[in-house]
Protein backbone atom coordinates (compact mmCIF):
# COMPACT_ATOMS: atom_id res chain seq x y z
CA UNK A 1 0.00 0.00 0.00
CA UNK A 2 1.31 3.63 -0.18
CA UNK A 3 2.75 5.51 2.33
CA UNK A 4 0.18 7.14 5.07
CA UNK A 5 0.63 10.52 6.36
CA UNK A 6 1.23 11.00 10.14
CA UNK A 7 -0.60 14.31 11.79
CA UNK A 8 -0.22 17.18 14.36
CA UNK A 9 -3.32 16.85 16.63
CA UNK A 10 -2.64 19.13 19.20
CA UNK A 11 -1.27 22.14 18.37
CA UNK A 12 -2.28 25.11 16.48
CA UNK A 13 -5.00 25.02 14.76
CA UNK A 14 -5.52 20.82 14.81
CA UNK A 15 -7.80 19.87 17.14
CA UNK A 16 -10.44 16.84 17.59
CA UNK A 17 -13.64 17.52 19.09
CA UNK A 18 -17.10 15.30 19.10
CA UNK A 19 -15.02 12.88 20.70
CA UNK A 20 -13.20 11.78 17.03
CA UNK A 21 -9.72 10.68 17.93
CA UNK A 22 -6.35 10.33 16.48
CA UNK A 23 -4.80 7.67 16.81
CA UNK A 24 -1.76 5.60 15.20
CA UNK A 25 -1.76 7.45 12.00
CA UNK A 26 -5.60 7.43 11.48
CA UNK A 27 -8.75 9.44 12.58
CA UNK A 28 -11.08 7.23 14.79
CA UNK A 29 -14.99 7.05 14.24
CA UNK A 30 -16.82 7.86 17.25
CA UNK A 31 -20.36 6.69 16.07
CA UNK A 32 -21.99 5.43 13.30
CA UNK A 33 -23.57 7.90 10.90
CA UNK A 34 -22.69 9.90 7.55
CA UNK A 35 -19.50 11.83 7.52
CA UNK A 36 -18.12 14.55 5.32
CA UNK A 37 -14.76 13.48 5.12
CA UNK A 38 -11.87 16.05 3.61
CA UNK A 39 -8.38 16.94 3.38
CA UNK A 40 -5.82 18.78 1.45
CA UNK A 41 -2.13 17.35 0.50
CA UNK A 42 0.43 20.29 -1.21
CA UNK A 43 3.47 18.51 -2.70
CA UNK A 44 5.99 20.15 -4.04
CA UNK A 45 9.36 19.10 -5.68
CA UNK A 46 12.28 18.73 -7.04
CA UNK A 47 13.65 17.51 -3.78
CA UNK A 48 17.11 16.17 -2.77
CA UNK A 49 15.73 12.74 -2.33
CA UNK A 50 12.96 12.06 -4.73
CA UNK A 51 13.05 10.29 -7.94
CA UNK A 52 11.69 12.67 -11.02
CA UNK A 53 8.22 12.09 -9.67
CA UNK A 54 5.80 12.19 -12.82
CA UNK A 55 2.64 12.34 -11.07
CA UNK A 56 1.10 12.71 -7.71
CA UNK A 57 -1.71 10.62 -5.83
CA UNK A 58 -3.71 11.68 -2.13
CA UNK A 59 -5.88 8.78 -1.45
CA UNK A 60 -8.06 8.71 1.84
CA UNK A 61 -8.95 5.23 2.70
CA UNK A 62 -10.89 3.37 5.87
CA UNK A 63 -9.90 0.08 7.42
CA UNK A 64 -12.47 -1.64 9.11
CA UNK A 65 -12.76 -4.38 11.51
CA UNK A 66 -15.22 -5.79 9.31
CA UNK A 67 -13.17 -6.26 6.31
CA UNK A 68 -9.31 -7.21 6.26
CA UNK A 69 -8.09 -4.75 3.21
CA UNK A 70 -8.26 -0.79 3.40
CA UNK A 71 -10.87 0.83 1.44
CA UNK A 72 -10.04 3.85 -0.87
CA UNK A 73 -12.85 6.03 -0.25
CA UNK A 74 -11.49 9.10 -2.35
CA UNK A 75 -8.60 9.84 -4.97
CA UNK A 76 -7.11 12.61 -6.22
CA UNK A 77 -4.34 12.04 -8.90
CA UNK A 78 -2.38 14.92 -10.68
CA UNK A 79 0.25 14.47 -13.82
CA UNK A 80 2.80 17.18 -13.23
CA UNK A 81 4.00 19.34 -16.28
CA UNK A 82 6.02 21.79 -14.44
CA UNK A 83 8.75 18.84 -13.08
CA UNK A 84 10.34 18.43 -16.84
CA UNK A 85 12.07 21.98 -16.55
CA UNK A 86 13.86 21.54 -12.79
CA UNK A 87 12.21 24.25 -11.39
CA UNK A 88 10.87 23.88 -8.04
CA UNK A 89 6.77 23.53 -8.55
CA UNK A 90 3.85 23.48 -6.11
CA UNK A 91 0.72 20.97 -6.44
CA UNK A 92 -2.29 20.93 -3.50
CA UNK A 93 -5.32 17.88 -3.76
CA UNK A 94 -7.83 18.95 -2.17
CA UNK A 95 -10.74 16.14 -1.49
CA UNK A 96 -14.04 15.88 0.44
CA UNK A 97 -17.27 13.76 -0.03
CA UNK A 98 -20.15 12.43 2.30
CA UNK A 99 -19.18 8.58 3.38
CA UNK A 100 -21.41 6.78 5.35
CA UNK A 101 -18.98 5.08 8.73
CA UNK A 102 -19.08 2.71 11.36
CA UNK A 103 -18.15 3.27 14.55
CA UNK A 104 -14.15 2.46 15.24
CA UNK A 105 -13.71 2.60 11.41
CA UNK A 106 -10.19 3.92 11.02
CA UNK A 107 -10.08 6.91 8.23
CA UNK A 108 -5.98 7.69 6.73
CA UNK A 109 -4.56 9.41 4.08
CA UNK A 110 -1.82 7.82 1.86
CA UNK A 111 0.12 9.24 -0.81
CA UNK A 112 2.00 8.24 -3.75
CA UNK A 113 5.77 9.61 -1.99
CA UNK A 114 5.64 11.09 1.35
CA UNK A 115 9.20 12.81 0.37
CA UNK A 116 7.15 15.20 -2.11
CA UNK A 117 4.60 16.24 1.03
CA UNK A 118 4.63 19.82 2.02
CA UNK A 119 4.42 19.21 5.59
CA UNK A 120 6.37 22.97 7.02
CA UNK A 121 2.80 24.99 7.05
CA UNK A 122 -0.03 23.78 8.87
CA UNK A 123 -2.75 25.39 6.42
CA UNK A 124 -1.29 23.76 3.38
CA UNK A 125 -1.59 19.97 4.28
CA UNK A 126 -4.81 19.24 6.61
CA UNK A 127 -7.41 16.59 7.17
CA UNK A 128 -10.55 16.19 9.09
CA UNK A 129 -14.38 15.16 9.24
CA UNK A 130 -17.55 16.24 10.76
CA UNK A 131 -20.49 14.28 11.53
CA UNK A 132 -23.88 15.40 9.53
CA UNK B 1 -32.73 44.60 27.02
CA UNK B 2 -29.96 42.53 25.91
CA UNK B 3 -29.65 39.35 27.85
CA UNK B 4 -25.57 39.88 28.61
CA UNK B 5 -23.41 43.21 28.87
CA UNK B 6 -23.13 44.41 25.56
CA UNK B 7 -19.45 44.13 24.06
CA UNK B 8 -17.59 47.53 24.92
CA UNK B 9 -14.65 48.90 23.72
CA UNK B 10 -11.74 47.68 26.11
CA UNK B 11 -8.82 50.09 27.23
CA UNK B 12 -5.68 50.00 25.68
CA UNK B 13 -4.00 46.21 26.77
CA UNK B 14 -6.94 44.50 27.46
CA UNK B 15 -9.32 42.73 25.30
CA UNK B 16 -13.36 41.80 25.19
CA UNK B 17 -13.60 38.18 26.67
CA UNK B 18 -16.95 36.50 25.03
CA UNK B 19 -17.18 34.17 27.59
CA UNK B 20 -16.98 36.08 30.72
CA UNK B 21 -18.83 38.98 28.85
CA UNK B 22 -15.95 41.62 30.13
CA UNK B 23 -12.65 42.73 29.24
CA UNK B 24 -9.14 40.86 30.50
CA UNK B 25 -6.00 42.07 30.58
CA UNK B 26 -4.08 40.65 26.93
CA UNK B 27 -1.29 37.84 27.91
CA UNK B 28 2.12 38.55 26.83
CA UNK B 29 3.83 37.41 23.54
CA UNK B 30 5.04 34.05 24.08
CA UNK B 31 2.04 32.78 25.97
CA UNK B 32 -1.53 31.98 25.83
CA UNK B 33 -4.66 33.09 27.40
CA UNK B 34 -5.49 29.67 29.53
CA UNK B 35 -8.42 31.02 31.81
CA UNK B 36 -9.94 34.58 31.60
CA UNK B 37 -10.06 37.53 34.22
CA UNK B 38 -13.25 37.09 36.56
CA UNK B 39 -13.07 40.88 36.96
CA UNK B 40 -11.37 43.59 35.08
CA UNK B 41 -9.26 44.00 37.95
CA UNK B 42 -7.55 40.70 38.74
CA UNK B 43 -5.43 39.40 36.04
CA UNK B 44 -5.92 36.36 33.15
CA UNK B 45 -4.45 33.25 33.46
CA UNK B 46 -2.09 33.14 30.96
CA UNK B 47 0.23 29.94 30.29
CA UNK B 48 3.84 29.70 28.15
CA UNK B 49 3.30 28.49 24.40
CA UNK B 50 3.87 24.68 24.40
CA UNK B 51 7.05 23.43 22.61
CA UNK B 52 6.92 23.97 18.59
CA UNK B 53 3.77 26.63 18.91
CA UNK B 54 4.43 30.55 18.94
CA UNK B 55 2.63 33.74 19.90
CA UNK B 56 4.42 36.93 18.36
CA UNK B 57 1.99 39.56 19.83
CA UNK B 58 0.06 40.09 23.20
CA UNK B 59 -3.10 38.53 22.96
CA UNK B 60 -5.79 36.92 24.40
CA UNK B 61 -6.09 33.86 22.29
CA UNK B 62 -7.08 30.13 23.70
CA UNK B 63 -3.96 28.45 21.89
CA UNK B 64 -0.49 29.47 20.29
CA UNK B 65 0.07 29.28 16.50
CA UNK B 66 2.18 26.00 15.51
CA UNK B 67 5.60 26.74 14.17
CA UNK B 68 6.40 26.28 10.20
CA UNK B 69 9.56 23.92 9.42
CA UNK B 70 11.66 24.42 7.21
CA UNK B 71 11.74 22.37 3.88
CA UNK B 72 15.26 21.10 4.34
CA UNK B 73 14.43 18.10 1.90
CA UNK B 74 14.03 21.36 -0.86
CA UNK B 75 16.89 22.66 0.39
CA UNK B 76 15.99 25.12 2.56
CA UNK B 77 18.11 25.85 6.00
CA UNK B 78 17.05 27.57 9.27
CA UNK B 79 18.05 31.11 9.54
CA UNK B 80 16.75 31.25 13.25
CA UNK B 81 14.44 28.71 15.52
CA UNK B 82 11.27 29.12 16.52
CA UNK B 83 10.85 30.45 20.21
CA UNK B 84 7.69 30.85 22.11
CA UNK B 85 7.74 34.26 20.62
CA UNK B 86 8.62 34.28 17.14
CA UNK B 87 8.17 31.79 14.19
CA UNK B 88 11.25 30.02 12.23
CA UNK B 89 12.95 31.66 9.64
CA UNK B 90 14.24 30.00 6.60
CA UNK B 91 16.78 30.55 3.95
CA UNK B 92 18.38 28.83 0.94
CA UNK B 93 21.26 26.25 1.59
CA UNK B 94 24.63 27.13 0.05
CA UNK B 95 24.39 26.70 -3.38
CA UNK B 96 20.86 27.50 -3.83
CA UNK B 97 18.70 31.01 -4.14
CA UNK B 98 15.01 31.85 -3.82
CA UNK B 99 12.53 31.98 -6.54
CA UNK B 100 9.57 33.97 -4.36
CA UNK B 101 6.27 32.98 -5.32
CA UNK B 102 4.52 36.30 -4.48
CA UNK B 103 5.72 39.90 -3.74
CA UNK B 104 6.11 39.39 -0.58
CA UNK B 105 8.34 36.06 -0.70
CA UNK B 106 6.31 34.69 2.26
CA UNK B 107 6.54 31.43 0.09
CA UNK B 108 9.51 30.74 -2.28
CA UNK B 109 11.19 27.84 -3.38
CA UNK B 110 15.26 27.44 -3.30
CA UNK B 111 16.79 26.99 -6.94
CA UNK B 112 20.32 25.63 -7.92
CA UNK B 113 22.93 28.47 -8.60
CA UNK B 114 23.59 27.95 -12.40
CA UNK B 115 27.33 27.20 -12.50
CA UNK B 116 28.23 29.50 -15.32
CA UNK B 117 30.55 26.42 -16.99
CA UNK B 118 33.37 28.20 -19.21
CA UNK B 119 31.92 31.59 -18.72
CA UNK B 120 33.46 34.71 -15.89
CA UNK B 121 30.85 34.99 -13.31
CA UNK B 122 29.89 38.62 -13.39
CA UNK B 123 27.97 38.26 -10.11
CA UNK B 124 28.11 35.88 -7.52
CA UNK B 125 24.73 33.62 -6.89
CA UNK B 126 23.29 35.05 -3.27
CA UNK B 127 20.29 34.34 -1.21
CA UNK B 128 17.97 36.95 -3.48
CA UNK B 129 19.32 35.91 -6.88
CA UNK B 130 20.79 33.01 -9.39
CA UNK B 131 24.64 33.54 -10.30
CA UNK B 132 24.79 36.18 -13.32
CA UNK B 133 27.34 34.45 -15.94
CA UNK B 134 29.42 36.72 -18.62
CA UNK B 135 27.88 36.27 -22.14
CA UNK B 136 31.04 35.37 -23.40
CA UNK B 137 32.95 32.37 -23.18
CA UNK B 138 36.47 32.33 -21.22
CA UNK B 139 39.49 31.93 -22.72
CA UNK B 140 40.27 28.21 -24.44
CA UNK B 141 36.38 27.66 -24.06
CA UNK B 142 34.32 27.75 -27.58
CA UNK B 143 30.45 28.33 -27.56
CA UNK B 144 28.34 25.98 -28.88
CA UNK B 145 24.50 26.69 -28.70
CA UNK B 146 24.07 28.40 -25.55
CA UNK B 147 27.42 26.51 -23.75
CA UNK B 148 30.45 27.24 -23.98
CA UNK B 149 32.83 24.07 -23.89
CA UNK B 150 36.30 23.40 -23.38
CA UNK B 151 39.19 23.77 -26.41
CA UNK B 152 40.78 20.24 -26.95
CA UNK B 153 44.17 19.90 -28.68
CA UNK B 154 43.22 16.21 -29.91
CA UNK B 155 39.51 17.20 -31.84
CA UNK B 156 40.99 20.53 -33.14
CA UNK B 157 40.55 19.11 -36.81
CA UNK B 158 37.66 18.26 -36.33
CA UNK B 159 35.66 20.02 -34.07
CA UNK B 160 33.50 23.39 -36.08
CA UNK B 161 34.25 26.55 -37.36
CA UNK B 162 33.65 28.44 -33.88
CA UNK B 163 35.71 25.89 -31.98
CA UNK B 164 38.84 26.11 -34.90
CA UNK B 165 38.84 29.50 -34.70
CA UNK B 166 39.02 30.42 -30.85
CA UNK B 167 40.84 27.08 -30.34
CA UNK B 168 43.32 27.13 -33.28
CA UNK B 169 44.31 30.83 -32.83
CA UNK B 170 44.81 30.77 -29.44
CA UNK B 171 46.93 27.15 -29.71
CA UNK B 172 50.06 28.84 -29.37
CA UNK B 173 48.79 30.71 -25.95
CA UNK B 174 49.43 28.33 -22.65
CA UNK B 175 47.57 25.86 -23.43
CA UNK C 1 -25.25 23.03 -23.38
CA UNK C 2 -22.51 20.75 -21.91
CA UNK C 3 -22.98 16.68 -21.97
CA UNK C 4 -24.59 15.38 -18.37
CA UNK C 5 -22.75 12.64 -16.62
CA UNK C 6 -24.57 9.63 -15.73
CA UNK C 7 -24.23 8.34 -12.01
CA UNK C 8 -24.10 4.69 -9.85
CA UNK C 9 -26.88 5.62 -7.41
CA UNK C 10 -26.62 1.91 -5.70
CA UNK C 11 -23.55 -0.33 -5.89
CA UNK C 12 -20.21 0.62 -3.58
CA UNK C 13 -20.04 3.68 -2.48
CA UNK C 14 -23.16 5.27 -3.80
CA UNK C 15 -26.00 5.98 -1.72
CA UNK C 16 -28.88 8.34 -1.63
CA UNK C 17 -30.21 9.32 1.60
CA UNK C 18 -32.30 11.74 3.62
CA UNK C 19 -34.68 10.93 0.49
CA UNK C 20 -32.39 12.51 -1.72
CA UNK C 21 -32.89 11.01 -4.40
CA UNK C 22 -31.58 9.97 -8.51
CA UNK C 23 -33.61 10.20 -11.71
CA UNK C 24 -32.40 10.53 -15.15
CA UNK C 25 -29.08 12.10 -14.12
CA UNK C 26 -29.96 14.22 -11.77
CA UNK C 27 -29.98 14.82 -7.82
CA UNK C 28 -33.78 15.47 -7.05
CA UNK C 29 -34.22 18.08 -3.75
CA UNK C 30 -37.06 16.67 -1.71
CA UNK C 31 -36.94 19.62 0.71
CA UNK C 32 -36.14 22.81 0.21
CA UNK C 33 -33.10 24.40 2.01
CA UNK C 34 -29.34 25.05 2.15
CA UNK C 35 -27.32 22.39 0.53
CA UNK C 36 -23.91 21.74 0.48
CA UNK C 37 -23.28 20.54 -2.80
CA UNK C 38 -19.89 19.31 -4.15
CA UNK C 39 -18.75 17.03 -6.74
CA UNK C 40 -15.18 15.90 -8.44
CA UNK C 41 -14.24 14.44 -11.58
CA UNK C 42 -10.78 12.83 -12.63
CA UNK C 43 -10.49 13.97 -16.43
CA UNK C 44 -7.78 11.63 -18.00
CA UNK C 45 -5.97 11.58 -21.39
CA UNK C 46 -5.45 11.54 -24.40
CA UNK C 47 -7.99 8.67 -25.27
CA UNK C 48 -7.88 7.47 -28.84
CA UNK C 49 -11.76 9.43 -29.76
CA UNK C 50 -10.97 12.40 -27.86
CA UNK C 51 -9.33 15.34 -30.03
CA UNK C 52 -6.41 17.32 -28.42
CA UNK C 53 -8.29 18.89 -25.65
CA UNK C 54 -5.99 21.93 -24.52
CA UNK C 55 -8.86 22.67 -21.45
CA UNK C 56 -11.65 20.76 -18.87
CA UNK C 57 -14.43 22.33 -17.59
CA UNK C 58 -16.53 20.65 -14.90
CA UNK C 59 -20.26 22.69 -14.00
CA UNK C 60 -22.55 21.92 -11.22
CA UNK C 61 -26.12 22.76 -12.61
CA UNK C 62 -29.01 23.25 -11.56
CA UNK C 63 -32.92 22.99 -13.15
CA UNK C 64 -35.82 24.22 -11.66
CA UNK C 65 -39.51 24.08 -12.69
CA UNK C 66 -39.13 27.90 -11.89
CA UNK C 67 -37.50 28.65 -14.87
CA UNK C 68 -36.65 27.41 -18.41
CA UNK C 69 -33.04 27.97 -18.70
CA UNK C 70 -30.42 25.39 -16.03
CA UNK C 71 -28.20 27.67 -13.85
CA UNK C 72 -24.39 27.27 -13.66
CA UNK C 73 -24.09 27.00 -9.80
CA UNK C 74 -20.68 25.75 -9.69
CA UNK C 75 -17.78 25.75 -12.63
CA UNK C 76 -14.06 24.52 -12.36
CA UNK C 77 -12.25 24.92 -15.34
CA UNK C 78 -8.20 24.19 -15.87
CA UNK C 79 -6.17 24.91 -19.42
CA UNK C 80 -3.95 21.44 -19.94
CA UNK C 81 -0.23 21.86 -20.27
CA UNK C 82 0.64 18.04 -19.90
CA UNK C 83 -1.45 17.55 -23.09
CA UNK C 84 1.36 18.72 -25.52
CA UNK C 85 3.77 16.16 -24.85
CA UNK C 86 1.74 13.27 -26.08
CA UNK C 87 2.13 11.56 -22.86
CA UNK C 88 -1.10 10.10 -20.24
CA UNK C 89 -2.30 13.27 -18.26
CA UNK C 90 -4.59 13.05 -15.17
CA UNK C 91 -6.48 15.78 -13.84
CA UNK C 92 -8.86 16.20 -11.15
CA UNK C 93 -11.37 19.06 -10.46
CA UNK C 94 -13.25 19.43 -7.28
CA UNK C 95 -16.03 21.77 -6.55
CA UNK C 96 -18.07 22.48 -3.03
CA UNK C 97 -20.12 25.40 -1.63
CA UNK C 98 -23.22 26.18 0.05
CA UNK C 99 -26.06 26.50 -2.62
CA UNK C 100 -30.16 27.44 -1.39
CA UNK C 101 -32.75 25.06 -3.30
CA UNK C 102 -36.15 24.82 -3.58
CA UNK C 103 -37.86 21.29 -3.30
CA UNK C 104 -37.93 19.42 -6.93
CA UNK C 105 -34.64 21.01 -8.16
CA UNK C 106 -32.22 18.65 -10.21
CA UNK C 107 -29.11 18.94 -9.87
CA UNK C 108 -26.57 17.61 -12.39
CA UNK C 109 -22.87 17.72 -13.54
CA UNK C 110 -22.22 18.45 -16.70
CA UNK C 111 -18.34 18.39 -18.53
CA UNK C 112 -16.39 19.71 -21.46
CA UNK C 113 -15.77 16.40 -23.00
CA UNK C 114 -17.47 13.18 -21.48
CA UNK C 115 -14.86 11.19 -23.39
CA UNK C 116 -11.69 12.24 -21.11
CA UNK C 117 -14.04 11.71 -17.76
CA UNK C 118 -11.75 8.85 -15.91
CA UNK C 119 -15.37 7.02 -14.59
CA UNK C 120 -13.33 3.72 -13.76
CA UNK C 121 -13.20 4.48 -10.54
CA UNK C 122 -15.83 5.66 -8.16
CA UNK C 123 -13.53 6.90 -5.81
CA UNK C 124 -11.77 9.09 -8.11
CA UNK C 125 -15.20 11.11 -9.84
CA UNK C 126 -17.82 11.32 -7.04
CA UNK C 127 -20.85 13.82 -7.00
CA UNK C 128 -23.52 14.28 -3.65
CA UNK C 129 -25.27 16.70 -1.46
CA UNK C 130 -26.34 17.82 2.32
CA UNK C 131 -29.15 19.72 4.06
CA UNK C 132 -27.52 21.99 6.28
CA UNK D 1 -0.05 41.13 3.47
CA UNK D 2 -0.86 39.73 0.08
CA UNK D 3 -4.47 41.74 -1.21
CA UNK D 4 -7.81 40.68 -0.32
CA UNK D 5 -10.85 39.66 -2.55
CA UNK D 6 -13.84 41.64 -2.63
CA UNK D 7 -17.01 39.56 -2.85
CA UNK D 8 -20.66 40.38 -3.97
CA UNK D 9 -23.06 39.40 -1.12
CA UNK D 10 -26.17 40.61 -2.27
CA UNK D 11 -27.09 39.60 -6.17
CA UNK D 12 -27.03 36.63 -7.96
CA UNK D 13 -26.27 33.17 -5.98
CA UNK D 14 -24.40 34.97 -2.88
CA UNK D 15 -26.73 35.30 0.15
CA UNK D 16 -25.54 35.56 4.21
CA UNK D 17 -27.89 33.31 6.28
CA UNK D 18 -27.54 31.90 9.69
CA UNK D 19 -27.01 35.85 10.28
CA UNK D 20 -23.55 35.61 9.30
CA UNK D 21 -23.03 38.81 7.43
CA UNK D 22 -20.36 40.75 5.19
CA UNK D 23 -19.10 43.75 5.91
CA UNK D 24 -15.62 45.55 4.35
CA UNK D 25 -14.48 42.64 2.11
CA UNK D 26 -15.07 39.71 5.32
CA UNK D 27 -17.22 37.30 6.73
CA UNK D 28 -18.18 38.04 10.12
CA UNK D 29 -18.63 35.47 12.47
CA UNK D 30 -21.66 35.78 14.72
CA UNK D 31 -21.72 32.81 17.15
CA UNK D 32 -18.78 31.01 18.33
CA UNK D 33 -18.31 27.61 17.11
CA UNK D 34 -17.20 25.17 14.66
CA UNK D 35 -17.32 26.32 11.33
CA UNK D 36 -17.05 24.36 7.66
CA UNK D 37 -14.91 27.21 5.70
CA UNK D 38 -14.58 27.22 1.99
CA UNK D 39 -13.30 28.97 -0.82
CA UNK D 40 -12.95 28.39 -4.82
CA UNK D 41 -10.94 31.31 -6.76
CA UNK D 42 -10.40 30.90 -10.43
CA UNK D 43 -7.13 32.22 -11.71
CA UNK D 44 -6.73 33.19 -15.09
CA UNK D 45 -3.90 34.92 -18.15
CA UNK D 46 -1.99 36.01 -19.24
CA UNK D 47 -3.45 39.69 -18.72
CA UNK D 48 -2.24 43.12 -20.00
CA UNK D 49 -0.70 44.03 -16.81
CA UNK D 50 -0.14 40.79 -14.97
CA UNK D 51 3.92 40.68 -15.05
CA UNK D 52 4.88 36.68 -15.61
CA UNK D 53 3.32 34.91 -12.85
CA UNK D 54 5.08 31.59 -11.75
CA UNK D 55 2.54 30.56 -9.36
CA UNK D 56 -0.85 31.79 -7.62
CA UNK D 57 -1.72 31.56 -4.30
CA UNK D 58 -4.91 31.80 -2.18
CA UNK D 59 -5.35 32.18 1.43
CA UNK D 60 -8.51 32.22 3.90
CA UNK D 61 -6.90 34.30 6.63
CA UNK D 62 -8.91 35.18 9.88
CA UNK D 63 -8.99 38.73 12.00
CA UNK D 64 -9.66 38.37 15.16
CA UNK D 65 -9.83 41.29 18.20
CA UNK D 66 -7.95 38.81 20.08
CA UNK D 67 -4.29 39.30 18.03
CA UNK D 68 -2.91 42.16 16.15
CA UNK D 69 -2.33 39.76 13.28
CA UNK D 70 -4.02 37.74 10.28
CA UNK D 71 -3.89 34.12 10.88
CA UNK D 72 -3.50 32.38 7.95
CA UNK D 73 -6.30 28.91 8.37
CA UNK D 74 -6.37 27.52 4.73
CA UNK D 75 -3.88 28.08 1.67
CA UNK D 76 -3.52 26.42 -1.96
CA UNK D 77 -0.07 27.49 -3.88
CA UNK D 78 0.26 26.46 -7.76
CA UNK D 79 3.00 27.07 -9.91
CA UNK D 80 1.69 27.33 -13.21
CA UNK D 81 3.23 25.28 -16.75
CA UNK D 82 0.89 26.83 -18.83
CA UNK D 83 2.25 30.32 -18.30
CA UNK D 84 5.72 29.93 -20.49
CA UNK D 85 3.85 29.35 -23.76
CA UNK D 86 2.21 32.68 -23.90
CA UNK D 87 -1.71 31.04 -24.47
CA UNK D 88 -4.26 31.47 -21.98
CA UNK D 89 -4.31 29.49 -18.54
CA UNK D 90 -6.91 29.02 -16.27
CA UNK D 91 -6.52 27.55 -12.56
CA UNK D 92 -8.55 26.68 -9.89
CA UNK D 93 -8.10 26.42 -6.54
CA UNK D 94 -10.53 25.02 -3.65
CA UNK D 95 -9.95 24.96 -0.29
CA UNK D 96 -12.11 23.97 2.17
CA UNK D 97 -12.33 22.76 6.03
CA UNK D 98 -13.43 22.68 9.79
CA UNK D 99 -11.85 26.06 11.74
CA UNK D 100 -12.82 26.71 15.27
CA UNK D 101 -14.01 30.51 15.56
CA UNK D 102 -15.10 32.92 18.03
CA UNK D 103 -18.28 35.78 18.02
CA UNK D 104 -16.81 38.46 16.22
CA UNK D 105 -13.71 36.80 14.23
CA UNK D 106 -13.61 38.07 10.18
CA UNK D 107 -12.87 35.40 7.50
CA UNK D 108 -11.31 37.31 4.23
CA UNK D 109 -9.60 35.38 1.05
CA UNK D 110 -6.06 36.66 -0.52
CA UNK D 111 -4.48 36.06 -2.89
CA UNK D 112 -1.34 36.23 -4.50
CA UNK D 113 -1.85 39.07 -7.63
CA UNK D 114 -5.75 40.38 -8.02
CA UNK D 115 -5.24 40.97 -11.64
CA UNK D 116 -5.02 37.20 -12.09
CA UNK D 117 -8.49 36.84 -11.23
CA UNK D 118 -10.83 35.64 -12.84
CA UNK D 119 -14.28 37.67 -11.50
CA UNK D 120 -16.51 37.59 -14.33
CA UNK D 121 -18.99 34.55 -13.34
CA UNK D 122 -20.31 34.07 -9.71
CA UNK D 123 -20.26 30.43 -10.31
CA UNK D 124 -16.12 30.11 -11.09
CA UNK D 125 -14.80 32.06 -7.92
CA UNK D 126 -16.77 31.82 -4.47
CA UNK D 127 -16.40 31.89 -0.57
CA UNK D 128 -18.33 31.16 2.43
CA UNK D 129 -18.97 28.78 5.74
CA UNK D 130 -21.57 27.25 7.47
CA UNK D 131 -21.78 26.40 11.12
CA UNK D 132 -21.85 22.59 12.24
Amino acid sequence: HLPILQWEDKRGLAFTKNNLSYSSNALVIPVSGDYYVYAQVTFRGPTESSSKANSVTEIITKVTDSYPEPTQLLTGTKTLSENGNGSGWFQPIYLGAVVSLEAGDKLMVNVSDIKLVDYTKEHKTFFGAFLL
Amino acid sequence: LRRHATRLPCPAGMNWIETAHQCCPQCPAGTFLSKPCTSPENGSVCLACPAGTFRTQPNTLSECQACYECDRQAFQSVLSNCSATSNVACGCEPGHFRVCLDKHCSEFLCQKCQPCTGRLIQRPCSEAQDTLCDSSCKPDFYSEGDECRPCHKSTLDTCGKECQHVCGSGSGQGS
